[in-house]
């Protein structure tokens, strides 16, 4: 029953080539910067994952991260509502050359397409988008005089998972905003892996304040002093 | 010895087939005493309906904590680790096949794998609870059972004839008399009691039982 | 911004004839007793409201909540998954003689589309009750190779809720189990009347607690002793 | 005087219009300029994207704590009553009609009530963010908008030519020379400012402004 990895490289075993990888966070907040260099590092070693198809809110951000990810070529595509940042030219570049995938999906749409894989609900109608270009191809309907898309559910071989507290068993709770999509993605993955700033027995989580419960989470790993994309970004860190 | 299981052993035998750290949702009534037989070493996680995992047993009398209470309405306890929301993340996690294996009760169970254990007709007051979710979604879905009626009829069946609570969804049936899968539409026969016959067996069973080369005994001890 | 009102009566002033009202709780867990009491209170002074579809997990339990809804003859309909109770009386007479409807709802499915109503999802897709008599007349579709069955959101003119803290502004926490169908309801109606076990002010929750923050809350009462369902029941209260 | 408000005074103006305790999304950049001028005894609550209701302005420069952003991903602060949540419980209160007004800005509105504001065109990289789910929802979805482009051409048209962002959902347009409402497919002229004749406007409107009796004057103070 205990969930606790003894190190990142462990945490990070499994993701393959061609995997559909979700990432946790909004920009920086969130962002699970440990677990996606170890995947880097493994990448750099072995040559493998690569070929992903990474969802996030964003494409990444100067040269950590995503963005990282982007550049030593480990992503086929991008699954995001918006693909810039305050330097976004990792993506830019493949983009712009063809050489990644995107799909643009609104944000809304996104949390709620990744909640209903986790959720077990195949499809959905939303109003977001319809009538525009970003719903051409896509089924719609109408209920009550009013028209709707139809989008359908986002799961994950994997998530990458940012917490505050996780117990051993693989409660979570977050950090403010830092909460975003994880727990959705959390709940969207077959193989949910999660950096936590501190790992702490069972019971010492209260239970009305488990955000995310064990059941969604399959690996813990304690990552004490967890980067910030903002201050990496400050001091010009490249990882890739 | 006895000619048949008793509940508690027939929940025993199933208890014995979950592993640890599994998480699991325990129908209301006889499948609930399968928690009471997890095996030495072994801890799964028990999830309710009405928003709770990892709950304990029930407290003594006259400690009940009515807000902390299970999707039969009784009281239960927390262990370390448990977590309380909504009741539309706890059916997410039900449906989006978060659950190892859901125990249910049932009526009739059909070779097919459709399950009959809501209502036995149109008589009285019609009322479904979680069954209909609970069939979907948990990666193992088993029924515990007497293998027969009160009046002898066969619960396992071709097909059934009580309305249904979901379509093609149990793997495994543990009755009063054998251990059942459902494969391929057809019911696999794993294990029987020692004292019993295959053809006695195959008489109080509504479809055909296929015949693997291994069959286990079913064995349990004396439990309650 | 203060959305504290004086007293239970002010609480559940405008709920008019033939509203749809959903009613918090898993059988005593989270039930509002003392609102319901108090609108039955305004029903025997006024004879308003009545006809009256009340969406609920259960059909009430003896005769106080909602059982003495039915009883006192408010409640022209019943939305819920389980209208059975230790004492079901209340609402079986009334079935029995067609002087009651009863939509009957998979416990999932009745979640779902109240989060659905809360949420602007007017439609979405289930597994649940595929083939049998409960999805009759309902559109299905095959995603991925598996059936499903296509369900409709469900709002409400009012919620009655019981939540534990509420601050002012109408942030809610729960109590344990009471949790349950509470946050969804308060989500999916117009007006959303919370009894509170005490109210502070705004900032005294951590904002990381918040199960409904108070974008979904209307009024708040504070109840500091509400009677627990499984308490009256036990001291044979009789309330219509 | 100007001869058009500032971006800071279309701010201001709509502002003048959010209730007290209204509960208020604000487009990234231009829109956020709203908060700054609530009128003195009112408080509205701010919704983000990403998940936080009743947030306030912007820490101190070196003082900003990075997991506490906004949909822009700027540092923000809290104030006291504020709540997190996650993005999907974030886009139901969007969606679900629970916030009371949403300001967006805008390259182009129609007299039907299309925006047009995430592209400018198949150039470059797509990035639509929040709007498409923004204008969907919320009981008023207003724009702040100059009343022409940079070259003198109208932003207010009688059909959007950039790809949409969502169909018939603005109903009020804040512009740099006018308040306009959108009703029943038509610009309705509410306020312009008091410098300027009707025919004037009109000349830089691309869609027929329809005149009721009353017709106010714009004015907002001198704000930065």
């Amino acid at each position: 029953m205990d969930k606790t990895v003894p190190d990142l490289a462990a945490a990070v075993a499994g993701i393959e080539d061609g995997m559909v990888l979700m990432v946790g966070g909004f920009g920086g907040s969130g962002a699970p910067i440990e677990l996606i260099h170890a995947l880097i590092d493994r990448f750099k070693a072995t040559g493998s994952p690569k070929n992903l198809t990474v969802v996030n809110n964003n494409a990444g951000n100067g040269r950590i991260g995503i963005a990282a990810m982007i550049d030593a070529g480990m992503v086929a595509k991008m699954v995001c509502s918006f693909p810039r940042s305050a330097d976004p030219r990792a993506f830019t570049e493949k983009y712009l050359a063809g050489e990644i995938g995107l799909e643009l999906v609104p944000q809304g749409t996104l949390a709620e397409r990744i909640r209903a894989g986790g959720a077990g609900i195949p499809a959905f109608y939303t109003p977001a988008s319809f009538g525009t270009d970003v719903a051409k191809g896509k089924p719609v309907a109408e209920f009550d005089g009013k028209s709707y898309v139809q989008e359908r559910w986002l799961k994950a071989d994997a998530a990458l998972i940012k917490a505050e507290l996780a117990d051993t068993m693989g409660n979570l709770t977050y950090r403010k905003a830092a909460r975003n999509f994880s727990p959705l993605m959390a709940a969207a993955a077959k193989l949910t892996i999660v950096q936590a700033t501190k790992i702490v027995a069972p019971g010492e989580i209260d239970p009305e304040q488990v955000v995310t419960p064990g059941i969604f989470v399959n690996r813990v790993v304690e990552v004490a002093n967890a980067s910030q994309e903002e201050a990496l970004m400050r001091d010009g860190v490249a990882y890739a | 010895m006895s000619t048949k299981l008793s509940n508690a052993q027939i929940a025993w035998r199933a208890a014995q087939d979950i592993a640890d750290g599994a998480y699991v949702n325990l129908g209301i009534g006889f499948p609930e005493m399968v928690a009471k037989f997890q095996p030495p070493g072994r801890q799964a996680i028990f999830h309710t309906e009405n928003g709770v995992l990892n709950f304990g047993e029930a407290p003594p009398s006259g400690e009940e904590d009515w807000d902390l209470i299970n999707a039969g309405k009784k009281a239960i306890t927390l262990k370390p680790g448990a977590a309380f929301f909504h009741h539309a993340d706890s059916f997410g996690m039900v449906r989006g096949g978060h659950l190892d294996v859901a125990i249910l009760g049932t009526y009739e169970v059909a070779e097919n794998g459709d399950l009959a254990n809501w209502s036995t007709g149109p008589k009285g007051v019609p009322a479904v609870g979680g069954a209909m979710d609970l069939v979907h979604g948990a990666k193992r879905v088993a029924v515990v059972t007497d293998h027969v009626t009160k009046d002898g009829k066969p619960k396992l069946v071709k097909r059934c004839t009580l309305p249904l609570t979901g379509v093609g969804c149990v793997t495994r049936v543990y009755s009063s008399l054998a251990v059942i899968d459902i494969e391929d539409g057809r019911f696999v026969l794993r294990e029987k009691l020692a004292s019993m016959r295959v053809e006695e067996l195959q008489a109080v069973t509504g479809a055909e039982l296929v015949l693997p080369d291994v069959i286990g005994d079913l064995v349990a001890p004396e439990v309650s």
